[in-house]
């Protein structure tokens, strides 16, 4: 160590600058440009840039510090408070972070890969800011960035459920902000695809899931009197309160998970959620913020172990969802598509994992799937820039002529042909013409597809050799290991139809190499994709063995209050899905590699599953039947309230014809009897009875001063009546 | 002299100033008119402030009393009685920050009759301040009923095209539930001797039957100024008629007046009563918010979807004041707080764009964002406060307020957690109506030409919202001020109610 | 063998210097024959009965053989009454010489009138009472039908005389039934002998017969009839006078005459005055609603008041209650004066000849051109609706308090959904008045506009400061019994 | 002597007599006169129970009447024929101009 | 049976007949005579109680006096009978005579269904001189008299506001006073 305990204690202190660096740095880029608008200068793409790439690097520097610190102080969690929050009667919230050896992994997680995603974004939005015709847009998208960053800290450190809530919808709002980022396009898409929509849909499905979290939330407040971490953990292991309750505490969690991680049935809103760009993609929903709700589990696993049954539901939920994705992930053609669902898919995984109990398995997943999935997101960003400027190329030079561009891009979108540089169909061998991408973007297929050594192999190793033993059901393992060999074979169909034979378009043929600050990213990525399955070495020998497994039962074995178990590696298990990998990429190129697509050509799985293959790409018609037995019953009751019973019933029926009209038909009742007709009846009914002839009633005379007098008169009649005869 | 330098009589009265000096401008002196309004509003609110630098945040009585007999009738002592303690400061900071604002807001919006929009505003004042701070039943009926009379005109004058039809049934709804409130008032004088609140609230025992009653009878006034559901149909036309300023202070302060009247006159005078109805009471608060959620998302016009959007805030308000805990109690002060900044800077901002476009159709707008980004931006932030994102300020409001009723629904009083339950389901509606109106308005394409040439936000605009986001924010990440300002009053009613 | 001195006159002296002072007229009239100067003399008169009715209070007697009772009650009555007549002067006099019929005669009968309404207040003696009614009816009559060659005025006139007349007869019959009980008419007397009389039955119909007879004056719905007729036709400042004083003479004698008489009769009296009550306050204010003529408005307006006065008459039999609500009563009468001399004043400034300018279209567009007019006209009309802070929620405060206090809640919840019910018909003024345009006409006439700006302020200010009216009123009650 | 009963019993009928002219007539001064009966059903009562009593203050009051009827005419005789001269009737159904 | 009360049924008869003579007839003079019988029947009725001095007022003031001042306006007015024909309200008439049947009915319960009745008077001599009614008049009635005054008074200058107007007619121009 080269620094003394004292001194690494020390950086304990600083953990709060994860949250303001990154802060300061959304605060400078949201104000730089209107002061330096007034002071008639610029605040140009690189000030933004550096602004918001070091915002977050400084976080991720502070983030090592914790680190380090941590490491000198042997584990032990650290509490730093900041400042009082909420505070009634007995209810006392403060701001304070936590430091222990499960928030600093995501610190670093969420800093060293967002730190990754800046610096790419800092080329990739240049080029995209400029094909979506808003260049303005640069230094909002850092902003959004910074902001994400910052909620992501807070969810990641904060030491309170209530301040893990407060990043938890922070970060759902940066979701919504980013994936709408592009607010104006695709406004006639009607699969969910429309931007705005899509920011739309993430929010609320994720608010049906804060409404769990929020729920569970009150559960434990009045329970254990508290949300702190450190508070009620302890208590919860010898809790002795009303039965079932710790079980509602973690079914709610659960349905704040399935929002924030996109599992079943919350899962719709991700995929849509690519309408983001691309580094949002990869940053928020593929390698930090989806991983929100893994991370909720692991943090609460006192919890979820203090009650019998959750784990089956949560490891049931996870699988199901890993199963269900990857079915639909074989069936899209959208590249990023294809990625979304793979995530949802990988998600169920750690989901599964954290929902058996093995914590490290799935935070082990998890730290490898962000490596991974990060780099494929950016690689296929950097796929899609490359065919992007191979179908109109940008002048590099003059940004003054973009503003000339934007429009004929615009028009360009609304009225010729409608080219999806997403679209695998429209690609096709770009190995040799992007090949830094290509490379790094096998890396991360092959990590992903969990082929040995790369990093996924060993983490979804370790959930599927937990899953084998999970006592549970075993239906977990079945769905784990029937998601694996989709896994590779989707992936394997992506590569081929990505990389391989001949480009199926002009764009593709014309793709060009990204520029360095995305590749460099990249770059790292893939080594760290490589090499990240060894920092938790099953084996006794060699590397140090579990290293993350213990690093993070520091924190588990804390709060569980039983040391963490590692399971051997078990050579069965890890064969037996290599060789199943491998089978599905095998198969894969079967039917994609051997026989390359040709432009305007079907699918051959297409051909092969028909119907079932449908399904796969129409995502399992789950969007349409939310839409049936959610949305549209949803708008009907709301346009039957409001237009039905709040306005016509309520307001002009009962208000305006009820009250008010009758109302006046008395009124004028009373004023003019005579003239409502009503006495002429009488009288005319009267005279009927009385004279038996009419003629005279022609002549028609008034007499009031009568009628007055008669009024006087029956009152005296009726108040003697009374008094005299009644009484 | 010394009794009129009472700093309560000042921050009441103060206004009058401002009222007497108008009276003598010519209606030609429309600037005049302004700056005096301004001038004397921003004073207002800088004596409210002296008020918050004497006040004792620790002390749960009513403090800087002013207390004088106004005259007596029969056996009656009827007070002028003015009081402040932690229940009401917040109100009253909130009354005399607001008026500033939406005077400001009206700067180029009110052409027509400025003097008498100003005079009728600083009146307005007045009687929002004296409610908050009447502490004898009498006054506070006074000043209760005299709030109608300016914001009748401000609607019936300034507002929209249907503005007599909602002026008046405005008027005349609010007066329906004041006078059956009214008949309880004297009831309380006839059988306790006397409209001093807090003797009245010391004395207590009123028979549990008739508290029912009188419970009641107070509460028909209060509710239908809440407005709890199904009583607020007068709200979205005054909401919608109003002039921008006019819907400000009627959201952000009018509204205030019937919650607080729960607060302060329901809950402490009939103690037995109030936790006899909390459940009812919880049920239509919950019925508001899941209803006004769900009326809101079918709104065509931007300004009714608030309207309707304050049913259900307020919804949440009454279910902290119901959950008769301190948390709940207090959560529904910060909401009361929270929902006059927010909704109110939501109706500034409706006013904005009206200025602009004279419509508030959702049809005629999308895509906003390209041309008014600072704007949008701020709407943004406003909205998000509404929908209570964590943060900022609704969300502590909310929150607490959902802790408080969830603590409530495991004790006798509300008896079930469903309460509590369904009314965070609201929050999830919330969302749904609150980005709605926010994609609808400036997501999407800009397609409608008549929106390409706006401009976006001007310094005096900005200058309007600031201050309202600066609480947004301060409120959301730091509200111990706020609570510790309220705690121990808070607490002092709780212990009254004896749960 | 007389019994009289010069104290009898002195302890009358405003009723005999009013009295003694319209002879004068009389003659000044008859040799002069100048309108302005009678009217200018008839306002000295009344101020200088102002004057002598202020000295007197706190005196308590009674003058002629105990024919009339001087108190505190008697003089708020005085003042009151007094005071409107002076309105009524300051409102006639350039309306009349504008409508061309300005004649010396009119504030002669005036003062008449007011006389006969100061003698109600205090008469003690049933005779006294059915004198002192004709005299505050008959000069009514003629002021009603004062406009020459003028059908509706003539009208007015006539209808009001005959259903007065016929009203008058019940009173007589009324009075006659008491004095077959009871073998007097003195109401100390009547009082002493009514436990020991032979035909309680003869109380019951005779007091009923009073109150109907009363009634009558005062406006109670089911004889109200003629009130909104005789209101349109007469002219405008008749009709402020009738309103005000009529009411004010007939409730004070109804309270004097059933307080210190009928206490007995109260609790077989309670149903039929809630029914009153009730009647006139549904009656009134909903035929209200459907007028469009400001005059018929009022009037129905004033029918609606007169079943809020009625309301705390409902309670006078209780003991230790009456005087609540006597105070409440003279309360709400000095309110209702102050506001309707007010509104009155404004209608005037409308009115035009050939009984224009009085349809609530003739007020669009007031509140822009007039501000200050109608800002006391918005005055005015809060107050009828019983708005703070204005007299006329005094006014109803405390008497729905008396109500309240007397245990009849569900009369006291009528009385305010009525008040309710009043608010929309005087909001819609309010709404032509601010939120029409139009080019009303107005005239400015000084003693119009001093009515008008006086009794403005006064609604507003008189309720801020109402203790020290309050303490005189309720002072004035304990002289009563 | 007959009983003083008889006396209001007789004065009850003619008071409705005329009463019921004030309801059923048509012709002003016909309805004055019935009101004319309805104040002389009440002088027979006054002077009945003065009898009754032996005081003379029923009797006085009867004066009283008298002279207010006196008033009455007056007054009420010139506004008919004011109306007459207006209308040129004294049918009182023609003087319902105001109504409402 | 008493003579007394032979010649009360007897002049009660009168007295109601004239009575419903003058409700009955469509002449209004005729009305007026029927009125005057009646008022001439109530002095009888005015000897017979005692009140000689009233009943002399009753025929010189009433029934001399006040009707001929009627008859003199029927006359004047030409009056006598009405112009124009039945009304349209005829629900007024059946039902003021339901009414006018109830209220007597009412009375009639008033009279006669008590505990207590008024019996015979005891019998008196001077009573009701006009000595008497003078002494009472001026000593304990001083203010009723005075206001009566004042009502005369009132109503005088009342009648002639009233009636003299200068009125215009086409044609012909005419001052009338009374």
């Amino acid at each position: 160590m080269l620094l003394s305990e004292t001194t690494t204690t020390g950086f304990f202190q600083l953990v709060p600058w994860i949250v303001f660096f990154p802060a300061i740095g959304l605060l400078i880029n949201t104000f730089m440009p209107l002061v330096m608008k007034a002071l008639k200068r610029e605040w140009g793409e690189p000030a933004v840039a550096i602004t918001g790439v070091t915002a977050s690097g400084l976080a991720l520097v502070v983030s090592v510090l914790q680190f380090i610190s941590l490491r000198a102080a042997h584990g032990h969690e650290q509490v730093v408070g900041v400042a009082d929050w909420l505070n009634i009667g007995s209810f006392n919230i403060p701001w304070e972070f936590r430091v222990d050896t499960l928030s600093v992994t995501m610190m670093l997680v969420v800093s060293g890969v967002g730190t990754l995603i800046h610096l790419y974004s800092v080329g990739y939005m240049h080029y995209d800011v400029r094909y979506k015709g808003d260049p303005k847009s640069y230094a909002r998208f850092f902003v959004y960035l910074n902001l994400f960053i910052a909620m992501m800290m807070i969810l990641v450190s904060g030491n309170s459920y209530l301040m893990l809530f407060v990043g938890w919808e922070g970060v759902g709002l940066c979701s919504f902000l980013l994936i709408g980022f592009w607010y104006t396009k695709n406004p006639d898409a009607t699969d969910g695809t429309k931007n705005s929509y899509a920011a739309k849909k993430a929010f609320i499905a994720n608010r049906v899931g804060d409404f769990g979290f929020l729920m569970a939330m009150f559960i434990t407040f009045w329970h254990f009197g508290t949300l702190s971490f450190s508070e009620i953990f302890p208590e919860v292991a010898h809790y002795s309160g009303p039965d079932g309750l710790i079980w509602w505490i973690a079914g709610f969690m659960l349905l704040g998970v399935t929002g924030k991680s996109a599992q079943i049935p919350l899962y719709v809103w991700l995929p849509d959620a690519m309408a983001g760009p691309t580094p949002v993609s990869a940053l928020i929903h593929a390698a930090t913020m989806v991983t929100a709700g893994v991370y909720l589990v692991a943090r609460s696993a006192p919890v979820f172990n203090a009650v019998e049954g959750v784990h089956v539901l949560v490891a049931l939920v996870g699988a199901a969802t890993a199963l269900f994705a990857a079915t639909i992930a074989v069936g899209q053609y959208d590249i990023k598509k294809v990625l979304a669902y793979s995530t949802v898919s990988q998600l169920g995984f750690m989901v599964a994992a954290v929902g058996m109990g093995a914590y490290v398995a799935g935070m082990f997943h998890l730290v490898t799937h962000a490596f991974f999935k990060a780099l494929l997101f950016l690689a296929s960003g950097s796929v899609i820039l490359a065919v992007e400027r191979g179908h109109h190329p940008l002048e590099e030079t003059g940004d003054a002529k973009h503003t000339g561009h934007d429009s004929h891009h615009d028009d360009h979108d609304a009225h010729h042909e409608v080219f999806d540089p997403q679209d695998m169909r429209n690609m096709g061998g770009l190995r040799k013409r992007i090949p830094w991408t290509f490379w790094t973007y096998m890396a991360g297929t092959l990590a992903l597809a969990g082929i040995f050594p790369f990093a996924g192999f060993w983490s979804k190793d370790e959930i599927l050799l937990d899953a084998s033993h999970f006592e549970g059901t075993a239906l977990v393992y079945i769905f784990l290991v029937i998601a694996a060999i989709f896994t590779a074979f989707y992936m394997g169909r992506q590569v081929w139809m990505v990389f391989f034979g001949e480009p199926r378009h002009h764009a593709a043929e014309e793709a060009k190499e990204s520029p360095w600050t995305v590749l460099v990213p990249l770059v790292v990525l893939a080594v760290l994709s490589v090499l990240g399955g060894f920092m938790n070495w099953p084996f006794k020998e060699g590397l140090e063995p579990h290293a993350f497994g213990h690093w993070l039962d520091y924190t588990f074995a804390v709060s569980t209050g039983h040391e963490g178990h590692f399971p051997e590696f078990d050579f069965g298990v890890a064969i037996q899905s290599t060789i199943l990998a491998v089978a599905a990429i095998i198969g894969s190129w079967l039917l994609y590699g051997r026989k390359p697509l040709k432009a305007g050509q079907t699918d051959p799985l297409a051909k092969a599953l028909g119907p079932i293959f449908k399904g796969m790409n129409a995502k399992w018609w789950v969007d349409e039947l939310y839409q049936a037995v959610i949305l549209t019953p949803y708008e009907k009751l709301a346009k039957f309230l409001s237009q039905t019973i709040d306005w016509n019933f309520w307001h002009d029926w009962f208000h305006e014809k009820g009250i008010r009209d009758n109302f006046q038909r008395l009124a004028r009742f009373l004023a003019d009897p005579v003239d409502l007709g009503f006495i002429d009846r009488i009288s005319h009914w009267l005279a009927q009875g009385a004279q038996g002839s009419g003629g005279w009633l022609s002549k028609l005379q008034t007499g009031y001063v009568r009628n007055y007098a008669l009024a006087v008169f029956t009152g005296v009649v009726a108040i003697l009546g009374y008094l005299i005869l009644l009484r | 002299m010394d009794f009129i330098l009472q700093p309560l009589n000042l921050v009441t009265f103060f206004p009058l100033v401002g009222v007497l000096i108008l009276l003598f401008l010519k209606k030609e002196q429309k600037n005049a008119a302004r700056w005096i309004a301004m001038v004397v509003s921003l004073a207002t609110f800088g004596i409210s402030l002296w008020v918050l630098a004497q006040f004792n945040a620790a002390d749960p009585n009513l403090q800087m009393e002013v207390k004088a007999i106004w005259f007596s009738f029969g056996e009656w002592d009827i007070m002028y009685a003015l009081g402040i303690d932690g229940m009401s400061i917040l109100l009253v900071l909130l009354t005399t920050f607001l008026t500033p604002i939406s005077i400001l807001s009206t700067w180029t919006a009110v052409e027509d009759r400025v003097r008498d929009f100003m005079l009728f505003f600083l009146l307005l004042e007045i009687g929002m301040v004296g409610v908050f701070l009447a502490q004898d039943l009498f006054l506070f009926y006074v000043f209760w009923e005299f709030t109608l009379v300016p914001m009748y005109f401000l609607i019936g004058i300034w507002g929209g095209d249907q503005r007599m039809y909602a002026a008046i049934k405005f008027f005349l709804y609010t007066m329906a539930g004041s006078i059956l409130m009214l008949l309880a008032i004297l009831w309380l004088g006839n059988t306790q001797g006397t409209f001093y609140v807090p003797d009245l609230v010391a004395m207590g025992g009123i028979p549990d039957s008739i508290q029912t009653w009188l419970f009641f009878a107070f509460a028909a006034a209060f509710a239908i100024k809440v407005p709890m559901w199904p009583l607020h149909s007068w709200l979205p036309d005054a909401h919608v008629q109003a002039p921008t300023a006019g819907s400000v202070i009627l959201a952000g302060v009018l509204l205030k007046m019937g919650t607080y009247g729960f607060l302060r006159f329901n809950i402490p005078l009939f103690p037995q009563a109030a936790k006899e109805w909390a459940w009812l009471m919880a049920l239509l608060a919950v019925i508001g918010i899941l209803y006004g959620a769900l009326v809101s998302y079918w709104q065509k016009d931007v300004k009714k979807l608030v309207a309707y959007s304050s049913v259900s805030h307020l919804g949440f308000v009454m279910l902290g004041l119901f959950a008769l805990n301190s948390t709940g109690i207090q959560g529904g002060i910060l909401q009361m707080v929270n929902h006059g900044i927010s909704t109110g800077a939501l109706f500034l901002i409706i006013g904005m764009i009206y200025e602009r476009r004279h419509t508030r159709e959702f049809d005629e707008f999308g895509g906003l964002w390209k041309v008014m980004p600072v704007y949008a931006v701020l709407t943004l932030i406003v909205a998000l406060s509404s929908m209570g994102l964590p943060g900022l300020n609704g969300f502590v409001g909310e929150f607490t307020i959902l802790l408080g009723a969830w603590g409530a629904g495991q004790t006798p009083v509300l008896g079930s957690v469903l309460y509590a339950g369904f009314a965070a389901a609201g929050v999830i509606l919330a969302a749904v109506y609150i980005l709605y109106m926010f994609g609808k308005m400036f997501l999407g394409p800009l397609t409608n030409p008549k929106n390409e040439t706006l401009k976006d936000l001007n310094l005096r605009e900005i200058v309007t919202l600031v201050p309202l986001l600066v609480l947004i924010f301060w409120i959301g990440l730091y509200p111990k001020p706020f609570f510790d300002l309220m705690a121990p009053a808070v607490e002092n009613l709780v212990a009254i109610l004896g749960l | 063998m007389s019994g009289y001195s010069l104290t009898d006159l002195v302890n009358t002296l405003p009723i005999t210097f009013l009295l003694l002072w319209a002879l004068v007229l009389v003659l000044v009239e008859a040799f002069a024959k100048r309108s302005s100067l009678t009217m200018v003399l008839a306002a000295v008169g009344l101020m200088a009965a102002i004057v002598l009715s202020v000295m007197q209070f706190g005196v308590e007697s009674s003058a002629f053989k105990g024919m009339l009772t001087i108190d505190g009650y008697a003089i708020f009555i005085y003042v009151l009454v007094l005071g409107s007549g002076l309105l009524s002067i300051l409102l006639s006099y350039d309306y009349n010489r504008r409508m061309g019929w300005a004649r010396g005669e009119y504030y002669i009968l005036m003062l008449f009138s007011i006389a006969g309404a100061m003698l109600m207040a205090s008469a003690a003696n049933l005779i006294v009472v059915f004198l002192a009614l004709e005299l505050l009816s008959i000069p009514l009559y003629i002021l009603a039908a004062f406009v020459p060659n003028n059908a509706a005025s003539e009208e007015a006139g006539l209808k009001y005389f005959l259903l007065g007349a016929f009203a008058g007869g019940f009173v007589l019959y009324g009075i006659a039934l008491i004095y077959g009980a009871t073998g007097a008419t003195d109401l100390t007397e009547v009082v002493a002998a009514i436990p020991t009389t032979q035909s309680p039955v003869f109380i019951l119909a005779g007091a009923a017969l009073l109150l109907i007879g009363l009634g009558f004056k005062v406006a109670v719905v089911p004889f109200h009839m003629w009130t909104p007729d005789v209101y349109e036709g007469a002219p405008t400042p008749v009709t402020a006078y009738m309103a005000v004083v009529a009411k004010a003479g007939g409730f004070a004698a109804l309270l004097r005459v059933f307080i210190s008489a009928f206490p007995s009769v109260a609790a077989d009296l309670v149903p039929v005055l809630s029914a009153l009550v009730i009647l006139t306050l549904v009656v009134g204010n909903l035929a209200a609603l459907a007028q469009k003529n400001i005059k018929r408005m009022f009037a129905y307006s004033s029918i609606s008041h007169a079943g809020f006065i009625m309301m705390a008459f409902v309670t006078y039999g209780q003991p230790g209650l009456y005087a609540d609500a006597v105070t409440s009563v003279l309360f709400y009468l000095l309110a209702f004066a102050v506001t309707s001399f007010g509104s009155w004043a404004v209608v005037i400034a409308l009115e035009q000849a050939e009984g224009k300018g009085l349809n609530f279209e003739d007020y669009a567009g007031l509140g822009r051109k007039y501000p200050v007019l109608s800002a006391a006209m918005l005055v005015f009309l809060l107050s009828f609706a019983g708005v703070p802070p204005t007299l006329g929620f005094g006014g109803k405060f405390f008497l729905f308090r008396t109500v309240l206090e007397g245990g009849y809640t569900g009369l006291a919840i009528v009385g305010v959904l009525a008040s309710l019910v009043s608010a929309y018909y005087y909001l819609r003024v309010v709404i032509f008045m601010y939120f029409h345009d139009g080019e009303p006409q107005v005239r400015s006439e000084p003693a119009l506009n001093l009515v008008t700006a006086l009794t403005a302020v006064g609604t507003i200010f008189l309720f801020l400061f109402s203790g020290q009216l309050l303490a005189w009123a309720s002072q004035a009650v304990l002289a009563l019994l | 002597m007959v009983p003083i009963d008889y006396y209001v019993a007789l004065s009850a009928v003619l008071f409705t007599i005329g009463a019921l002219g004030v309801l059923t007539r048509r012709n002003a001064i016909i309805i004055f006169m019935s009101i004319e009966l309805m104040l002389n059903a009440g002088n027979l009562l006054f002077v009945a129970f003065a009898r009754m009593y032996e005081a003379l203050s029923g009797q006085i009051f009867v004066f009283f009447v008298m002279t207010v009827a006196a008033a009455e005419v007056a007054v009420g005789l010139a506004l008919i024929v004011a109306v007459f001269r207006t209308k040129n009737t004294i049918n009182i159904d023609e003087a319902s101009t105001l109504k409402g | 049976m008493d003579a007394n009360l032979i010649v009360f049924i007897i002049m009660a008869v009168v007295a109601v007949g004239s009575a419903l003579g003058m409700l009955l007839n469509r002449n209004a003079v005729y009305s007026a005579l029927f009125l005057i019988l009646n008022f001439a029947t109530m002095a009888v009725f005015y000897i017979i109680l005692g009140g000689p001095f009233i009943a002399m007022t009753q025929v010189t003031v009433y029934a001399g006096a006040i009707m001929v001042l009627f008859l003199f306006v029927i006359m004047l007015l030409g009056a006598e009978e009405l112009a124009g024909g039945r009304v349209k309200i005829d629900w007024q008439k059946p039902a003021a005579v339901v009414l006018g049947l109830l209220l007597m009915a009412e009375l009639f319960v008033v009279v006669f269904f008590r505990e207590t009745v008024f019996g015979e008077a005891a019998e008196l001599t001077e009573f009701g001189t006009p000595q008497q009614i003078g002494l009472t008049l001026f000593n304990d009635y001083l203010l009723p008299f005075e206001i009566t005054a004042f009502l005369l008074l009132a109503a005088m200058i009342g009648a002639i506001v009233i009636a003299r107007r200068v009125r215009q007619k086409p044609g012909k121009q005419e001052t009338e006073e009374r």
